[in-house]
């Protein structure tokens, strides 16, 4: 397929789906747009998934991490906002369960109600919740980029480090109870109030403030990719050491994606808070980060519209399933067989199909040179393959 | 040091748990000359090719280009000092087209920052296609490079070298697996670098060898056997019994 | 001995090989010819049936290998030295050379004399690492190892490439040993027609996945060495 | 309609859905047992069932699926606290009503959520005085799963536990789910302790009392008296390795009353399994609908506002006897139980109050019941920081 | 000490139970099985179902626990692995399908329930296997009283563990197995069947994962999820210790096990646990390739 009608097509499958979820509205009610929200914001994480694991060629078991440390952020700001912090008797807000866990007559105050509550007060400010909301993630994975690609470490051994680092903080905010609610989590938030609008997550335009995000980071995470320094980072991905003898500084590229990829899942993190109203430690458990792993390999990993779809898709079909009374308790067999199914048939997922679907239409289309083999009657060496 | 010299080696030697490959070698290569590296299998010229760009790391002596050390320094720092290196068993990104193989290598400046736009300069890309043109690959241009075969293969990489522009160029049996004719061709493009760039050459095949050689360092377990001009190597009786065999450099 | 009829052979969708016929007789050298990217490599990993897939005949005495797995047509002894001398890095010298032995119909496992013989230096060494050999040493470790599978066909692809000129005499006159004395059918491929013309019986010379030209070596003349395989 | 849709949230699947299929289906079969008896406002009460998953994400979106979409009064669900706050959101802000059926630790008090499970008041009051009088042990190993309920339960025993003239020589947390107990019951073994209170959740309840036996500790000598431990981890861990511990809830299956063993039955041969056991979230499940039938009926409509409205002061006479919804906060009044853990794997009920007992999910916090924290109206927060 | 020492010593013989067979699939094939703690799950629910049905004790339910998890292992490489050798990543997420697949097999008795059919001994709940009485109680060593079923794990621990490292490293089937993680093609071309090697690869380390199934039933509670936690641990060890290596998986299973019980000794066990995690992040930091690995060049 000639390189600028691969292109046309990639745009114009771009432009289907930023249509796609903008007329959406037209056509479902408020829950199905609350709903879908949600199924946007997982595939802002398929976007940040494709990138660092499609692009970069690391695999990050502990995206969740990121999402969590996102949500949490904005979360803390939420509970300080909300009124029911402020009705405690005392004057500056404080999040309920610190009460709780407070020890008696310890002083009803932000600052020193329970040990550690002062890292609390800088999310009165709304604005700083959701600056950390993206930074925290950023300097996490920058911090742990640094070091283990300063190191070397690659494939399955980065998995695992991410993997660890998840379950660990997990085990923190766990532990934590104090300041953070323990395994509970945080719920009983404000809505986030921007100019004195609140978006109230049932309405259109907490669904337009989520998609229109989307789209932004959808484009701009194509446009970073497709940069000279994406094509470097592919080329990474590819022999990390060739990259190296012509004089790329390695690390550098791999921590800079990496936090690009950590700070879109903070992202998302946040405006899950926003239309689910809470934060929960198990945004941290391992089996969600290997979900949305699942999801970008379902939706095809190196093509970030491509994990993007599969995250909303897979989401999708899975509530379809599930509210299928047939189904209540099958449904999750049901989604376990679709994985299966797709890696094995469908190895690039559905963006690698799509590709080869119009590839193979367009070579109708020009007959004569080039067109693919037939598959009929080969032997087929398994050894080969 | 001396200005002129473009690569210096002094005493360099690395021991792999008590084995020496590269032992005490010392060499100087001006700037713009081309050095031929000859030497048995395992004689350790791929090792000390290794210890120049910094993938191995010597266990004593230091390496300068120019005035520069980069002994034992990362091998980006290497690279950016100025080395390029091709490698015995061809090394290419193998699941980016042949293109994009040629225009990451075509990338000056090396940090994040710096590239983050979209586009190369016009001149990087009449660079591409005028490579592409030469190395014999713009047929398979916009294949990914891992369905090249191994002569293919040989080509894109020296391409992508020639196309980094290094002062020095390491190249390590470049013409391995290639057709006389391609050898040749092989040759012409070498002795056009001569002068312009300074080149280390390894290869066992002394027609190549012949066409482009000026100077020769011959290794030997490690150490250097002998120096000199071809017609010199080509008389030295222990280069022959260890190397060269009944034929000589023909 | 070794024949090929109306091969095509494939990686994935990209059709490498169209309509490749050939035939190697029995006890004789066969060289294949061509330039780079042209098939040859292509040619050997379909006859050990390593690409993705093929149509056609392969035959070895008579006998269709064409539906056989790889491990069943190096059992049938086919030995293949391939151009990467794909060595197992971990392996000792030893492990290397004995992997050759599951290709053997008596499942005998020992180092073969003749090729301790031929390569000293892997005779002395049996017990490093295949992976931190030089790229000549592995080429010699690669043949050792077809050699240790006892093999009725050998498959060469480009032996002497990234080897010392001596060693490239030696080896050059032992695939003439195997060949005249334990009458080893070979299938070479080479860039070195000198060497080509002197030792095979035949050749073909292959160009864009097709055969172009075959005949007894006493045919290769200049001209279609020039044809072929120029630039 | 003839029809009263109402939400049943529990998880289906994942790895809560072993107890928590057992609280779905008692819902089933309340709503059965009541639509065989002519419903409810003469209209048949239609389950929707959703699966939360056993993830609090999930939980959010069905919650939000059934009350947004579906338009349900009422739902039935949850199981754990952290499935309850994910969905408590939902509840609250769009006004909804939530029944739930489980023991937790309080210190929530909403005007969207009916409690029918025991808060710790109504499991350590009588426990911990039992525990230091009757069965003569004054030193305390306390040991949980760590999160919140198990803390808050502690927290409230060593209020007890000092009030009684006893001591705690350690307060000791096991990841949630974690089953790995060789080091902890070593620990156990050497403390100087002569009674565990565990409040250990889920599986690693299982993983622990085997662990117990297999170093060699005896109930009789150090017995384990659990906040927790059900029929259903008994029947899990095998009764042998219980035999002589002891639990507290205001519901055993061992309860000696025609109505529970009839209500045993029915739940077996609705569930068509001859050996499930009944338990208290579960009985609680189960009952908490018929309170749910009693509001409605008299409110005459079933919106969340009238059924809320109405709830307060409902009675039943549920397997654990006579129970009932305070108007005053929302929660349950029930009896609380002691049983001791017997070979066949059923409870023996040591000691029961002879009433039922007032909830006081702020009882941590000094919380009286004539000094009531949570209201009809929510929580007072002027009683909070005295 | 010695019974903090023997904690730490058993720790991390049921960490090296479950990552044996790991350390053969992943290790020696390059499959990561997610399924592999459902294997475990299988074989523990073997140990149910056979004294339900047969009234055998775990002695007996080992060897039917392995056959059964390694006839399913045959079928699970058969239908999904075989095609994805050589694609480590997708291996993961078909297998994480295939988990979801088979705990759901469980859950929902095979589909019977569907029928209206229960099979005792399976469905949701929870299940549990009774210890022998001679494994019940402790036992003495060294003067100090021991749990004697985690005596015993220890024990068929150092059986299993001296058997696979003897079969693959002293016999040629071994060096097959090897030989076909590093190049597949070039071991087929030197004769070897690398599909019923792999098969037979494959269904050995799903019958370790059967017999680890089982001795995990005498003091965990057994149910459709008991699997996915211990896939975790057992990745952790295998990739801790350095791909590939047997050496390198025992090592990494003593260390961890060692560190988590002398910590929650003297600690609690939630620390123990964040050191735990913390000494991974820290070895794979320093050895990035895990404590044991081969260097080449
Ligand atoms: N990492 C290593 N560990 C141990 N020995 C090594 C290592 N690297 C190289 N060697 C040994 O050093 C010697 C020199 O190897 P080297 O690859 O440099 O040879 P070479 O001169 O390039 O040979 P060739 O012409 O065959 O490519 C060989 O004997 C090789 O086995
Ligand atoms: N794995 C592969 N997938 C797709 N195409 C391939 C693959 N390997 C080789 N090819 C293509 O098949 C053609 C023949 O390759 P082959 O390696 O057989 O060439 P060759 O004649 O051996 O060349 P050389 O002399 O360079 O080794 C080449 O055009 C190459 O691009
Ligand atoms: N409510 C509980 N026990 O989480
Ligand atoms: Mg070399
Ligand atoms: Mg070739």
């Amino acid at each position: 397929m000639s390189e600028t009608l691969q292109r046309r097509l990639e745009i114009l499958a771009y432009a289907t789906f930023i249509a796609v979820i903008l007329i959406l509205p037209a056509f479902a009610d408020i829950f199905w747009l609350n709903r879908f929200a949600k199924y946007l914001v997982y595939g802002m994480l398929g976007i940040a998934i494709a990138m660092s694991w499609g692009y970069s060629g690391i695999l990050n078991l502990g995206q969740g991490l990121f999402f969590g440390a996102g949500a949490y952020m904005l979360a803390m700001s939420l509970k300080l906002a909300s009124p029911t912090s402020l009705a405690q008797g005392s004057d500056t807000p404080v999040p309920d369960f610190m009460l709780w866990n407070a020890e008696p007559g310890a002083p009803t105050d932000l600052c020193c109600i329970t040990g550690g509550s002062w890292l609390w007060m800088p999310f009165q400010w709304v604005g700083f919740g959701a600056f950390m909301g993206i930074a925290l993630p950023v300097l996490l994975a920058f911090t742990i980029g640094t070091v283990i690609f300063r190191q070397r470490i690659s494939g399955v051994f980065v998995a695992i480090i991410t993997l660890a680092t998840v379950l660990l903080v997990r085990l923190l905010v766990i532990d934590l109870q104090p300041i953070t609610n323990g395994f509970n989590g945080l719920t009983d938030l404000a809505w986030l109030t921007i100019g004195g609008f609140e978006f109230d997550p049932y309405l259109l335009a907490t669904y337009y403030l989520i998609a229109g995000i989307l789209i932004a980071v959808l484009i701009g995470a194509r446009l970073l990719v497709a940069t000279r320094a994406g094509l470097v980072l592919q080329a990474i991905r590819d022999d990390s050491n060739r990259a190296r003898y012509l004089g790329f500084d390695v690390p550098k590229y791999q921590t800079f994606f990496f936090a690009v990829s950590a700070g879109i899942a903070g992202l998302a993190g946040m405006l899950y808070v926003i239309v689910a109203e809470f934060a929960s430690p198990t945004f941290m458990d391992l089996t969600f980060s290997i979900t949305m792993v699942v999801w970008a390999a379902v939706g095809g990993r190196n093509s970030l519209l491509g994990a993007c779809i599969g995250a909303i898709l897979i989401n999708t079909i899975e509530a379809s399933i599930s509210e299928t009374e047939m189904f209540v308790e099958a449904w999750k067999a049901i989604i376990g067989l679709i994985f299966v199914l797709v890696v094995l048939f469908l190895p690039r997922g559905l963006a690698g199909f799509a590709q080869d679907a119009s590839a193979w239409v367009v070579g109708r289309l020009n007959r004569g040179e080039g067109s693919p083999a037939s598959a009929v009657g080969q032997t087929r060496n398994q050894a080969a393959e | 040091m001396a200005n002129k010299s473009a690569l210096t080696i002094d005493a360099l030697e690395v021991d792999f748990s008590g084995f020496k490959a590269v032992d005490g070698v010392s060499m100087v290569v001006e700037d713009g000359e081309l050095r031929v590296l000859l030497g048995a299998n395992g004689a350790g010229k791929t090792t000390l090719m290794d210890l120049i760009s910094g993938k191995t790391k010597s266990t004593g002596g230091r390496v300068f280009v120019g005035d520069t050390e980069i002994t034992n320094a990362e091998e980006h720092r290497i690279a950016r000092a100025g080395i390029g290196r091709k490698f015995q068993i061809p090394s290419v990104f193998r699941e980016l087209t042949v293109r994009q193989n040629l225009e990451v290598s075509s990338i000056k400046r090396p940090g994040v920052l710096a590239n983050l736009g979209l586009r190369f300069s016009s001149s990087q890309r009449e660079r591409v296609e005028s490579i592409l043109d030469e190395m014999g690959l713009v047929d398979v241009a916009n294949e990914t490079a891992g369905a090249l075969s191994h002569g293919q293969t040989q080509w894109l990489e020296l391409g992508m070298l020639l196309i980094q522009e290094p002062q020095i160029l390491l190249l390590d049996e470049p013409t391995a697996g290639m057709t006389q004719a391609e050898t040749l061709k092989t040759s012409q493009i070498i002795n056009r670098l001569k002068g312009r760039h300074t080149l280390v050459v390894v290869e066992h095949d002394m027609a190549f060898v012949r066409q482009i050689a000026e100077r020769i360092t011959v290794m030997h377990l490690g150490k250097v056997l002998a120096e000199g001009r071809i017609e010199d190597i080509e008389t030295n009786e222990a280069v022959r019994e260890a190397y060269l065999g009944s034929g000589g450099i023909h | 001995m070794l024949a090929l009829r109306d091969v095509d052979s494939f990686y994935g969708s990209s059709h490498v090989l169209h309509q490749v016929g050939l035939e190697a007789k029995s006890g004789e050298i066969l060289a294949v010819l061509g330039r780079n990217g042209v098939g040859k490599t292509t040619l050997l990993k379909t006859i050990m049936g390593l690409t993705s897939s093929h149509t056609g005949a392969i035959e070895v005495d008579g006998a269709s290998i064409s539906e056989m797995q790889t491990h069943q047509r190096a059992r049938s002894g086919i030995a293949y030295v391939p151009q990467g001398r794909e060595i197992i890095p971990d392996f000792t010298i030893r492990q290397n050379i004995l992997m050759g032995c599951f290709a053997r119909k008596d499942g005998k496992r020992a180092v073969p004399e003749l090729a301790m013989e031929l390569f000293p230096y892997l005779a002395d060494n049996l017990n490093r690492p295949g992976g931190v050999l030089s790229g000549g040493q592995q080429q010699q470790l690669a043949i050792a190892r077809a050699l240790a599978a006892d093999p009725r066909v050998l498959l060469l692809d480009e032996p002497t490439e990234g080897i010392q000129p001596n060693i490239v005499e030696e080896i050059e006159a032992i695939i003439v040993r195997l060949n005249k004395e334990v009458g080893l059918t070979v299938v070479l491929v080479e860039q070195n027609v000198g060497f080509a013309r002197q030792a095979a019986q035949g050749f073909v010379l292959i160009e864009k996945g097709r055969v172009a030209e075959a005949g007894p070596t006493a045919e290769l003349t200049d001209d279609l060495v020039q044809k072929h395989m120029a630039v | 309609a003839d029809e009263i849709e109402v939400g049943v949230l529990f998880s289906q699947t994942g790895g809560l859905s072993i107890i928590e299929k057992s609280l779905s289906d008692a819902t089933l079969m309340a709503i059965d047992e009541i639509n065989s008896a002519g419903g409810v406002l003469g209209k048949q009460i239609k389950p929707l069932v959703e699966d939360g998953a056993s993830d609090p994400k999930t939980f959010n979106e069905k919650a939000s699926k059934l009350i947004i979409r579906d338009r349900v009064p009422t739902v039935f669900g949850c199981y754990t606290s952290a499935s309850r706050k994910a969905v408590l959101p939902v509840f609250e802000k769009r006004r909804n009503l939530l029944f739930y059926p489980t023991y937790y630790e309080g210190f929530e008090c909403s005007k969207n959520v009916v409690y029918t499970g025991a808060v710790p008041n109504q499991q350590l009051s009588n426990f911990i005085p039992w525990i230091i009088n009757t069965l003569g042990k004054k030193k305390f190993f306390i040991v949980g799963s760590n999160y919140i309920y198990p803390r808050e339960m502690a927290k409230v025993s060593k209020i007890l536990i000092e009030q009684n003239g006893g001591e705690w020589i350690a307060d000791e947390y096991l990841e949630l789910g974690h089953s790995e107990w060789g080091a902890m019951v070593n620990k156990i073994k050497s403390s100087g302790c002569d009674v565990v209170l565990s409040n250990v959740v889920g599986d690693s309840v299982v993983a622990f009392y085997r662990e117990y036996k297999n170093q060699g500790i005896s109930q009789a000598d150090l017995p384990i008296c659990a906040t927790v431990t059900s029929e259903v981890e008994i029947a899990a861990m095998g009764a042998e390795y219980a035999a002589g511990s002891y639990t507290s809830f205001p519901y055993f299956q061992a309860i000696d009353t025609p109505a529970n063993h009839a209500f045993v039955e029915r739940y077996r041969k609705f569930v068509n399994d001859p050996k499930a056991v009944t338990h208290h979230a579960m009985a609680s499940s189960y009952f908490q609908v018929f309170l749910w039938k009693q509001a409605v009926e008299k409110a005459g409509e079933a919106t969340p506002e009238a059924i809320v409205a109405n709830v307060g002061g409902q009675s039943f006479d549920a397997p654990d006897g006579k129970v009932t919804v305070e108007a005053a906060n929302l929660h349950t009044a029930m009896t609380p139980r002691i049983a001791q853990w017997k070979a066949d794997g059923q409870g023996e009920i040591v000691e029961a109050y002879d009433h039922p007992v007032f909830p006081l999910p702020y009882v941590a916090y000094g919380e009286t019941q004539d000094n009531l924290f949570c209201t009809a109206q929510g929580l007072d927060t002027s009683k909070l920081n005295q | 000490m010695v019974d903090i020492l023997f904690i730490g010593l058993s720790l991390g013989s049921i960490l090296l139970l479950i990552a044996l067979g790991l350390s053969i699939t992943y290790g020696a094939m390059g499959v990561i099985n997610m399924a592999h703690g459902e294997l475990v799950m299988i074989g523990a629910y073997t140990a149910v179902l056979a004294g339900i049905y047969l009234g055998a004790n775990i002695f007996v339910a080992m060897p039917l626990a392995f056959v059964a998890t390694a006839l399913l292992g045959w079928l699970i490489e058969a239908v999904v692995v075989r095609r994805l050798y050589g694609r480590l990543l997708d291996t993961l997420l078909a297998t994480w399908g295939v988990a979801i697949l088979i705990q759901q097999a469980v859950r929902l008795e095979l589909g019977l329930t569907f029928f209206g059919i229960q099979i005792p001994g399976l469905g949701p709940g929870l299940q549990n296997v009774s210890v022998p009485e001679i494994l019940s109680g402790t036992v003495a060593i060294f003067g100090e009283e021991v749990n004697a079923y985690r005596t015993f794990i220890i024990f068929v621990t150092i059986v299993l563990t001296v058997l696979t490292w003897w079969i693959l490293y002293r016999t040629p089937i071994g060096t097959q197995v090897r030989a076909i993680i590093r190049n597949p093609q070039m071991a087929a071309a030197c004769g070897i069947d690398v599909k019923r090697v792999n098969a037979m690869t494959f269904a050995y380390g799903s019958g370790l994962a059967g017999v680890a199934g089982v001795m995990m039933s005498g003091f965990k509670t057994v149910f459709p999820d008991m699997g996915t936690p211990m896939v975790v641990d057992g990745f952790l060890v295998v990739v801790v210790g350095g791909v590939g290596s047997l050496l390198g998986t025992v090592a990494a299973a003593g260390l961890l096990g060692e560190i988590n019980g002398v910590f929650a000794s003297v600690t609690n066990d939630i620390l123990a646990r964040a050191v735990v995690f913390a000494t991974v992040i820290l070895i794979l930091i320093l050895k990035p390739a895990g404590l044991f690995s081969f260097k080449g060049r």
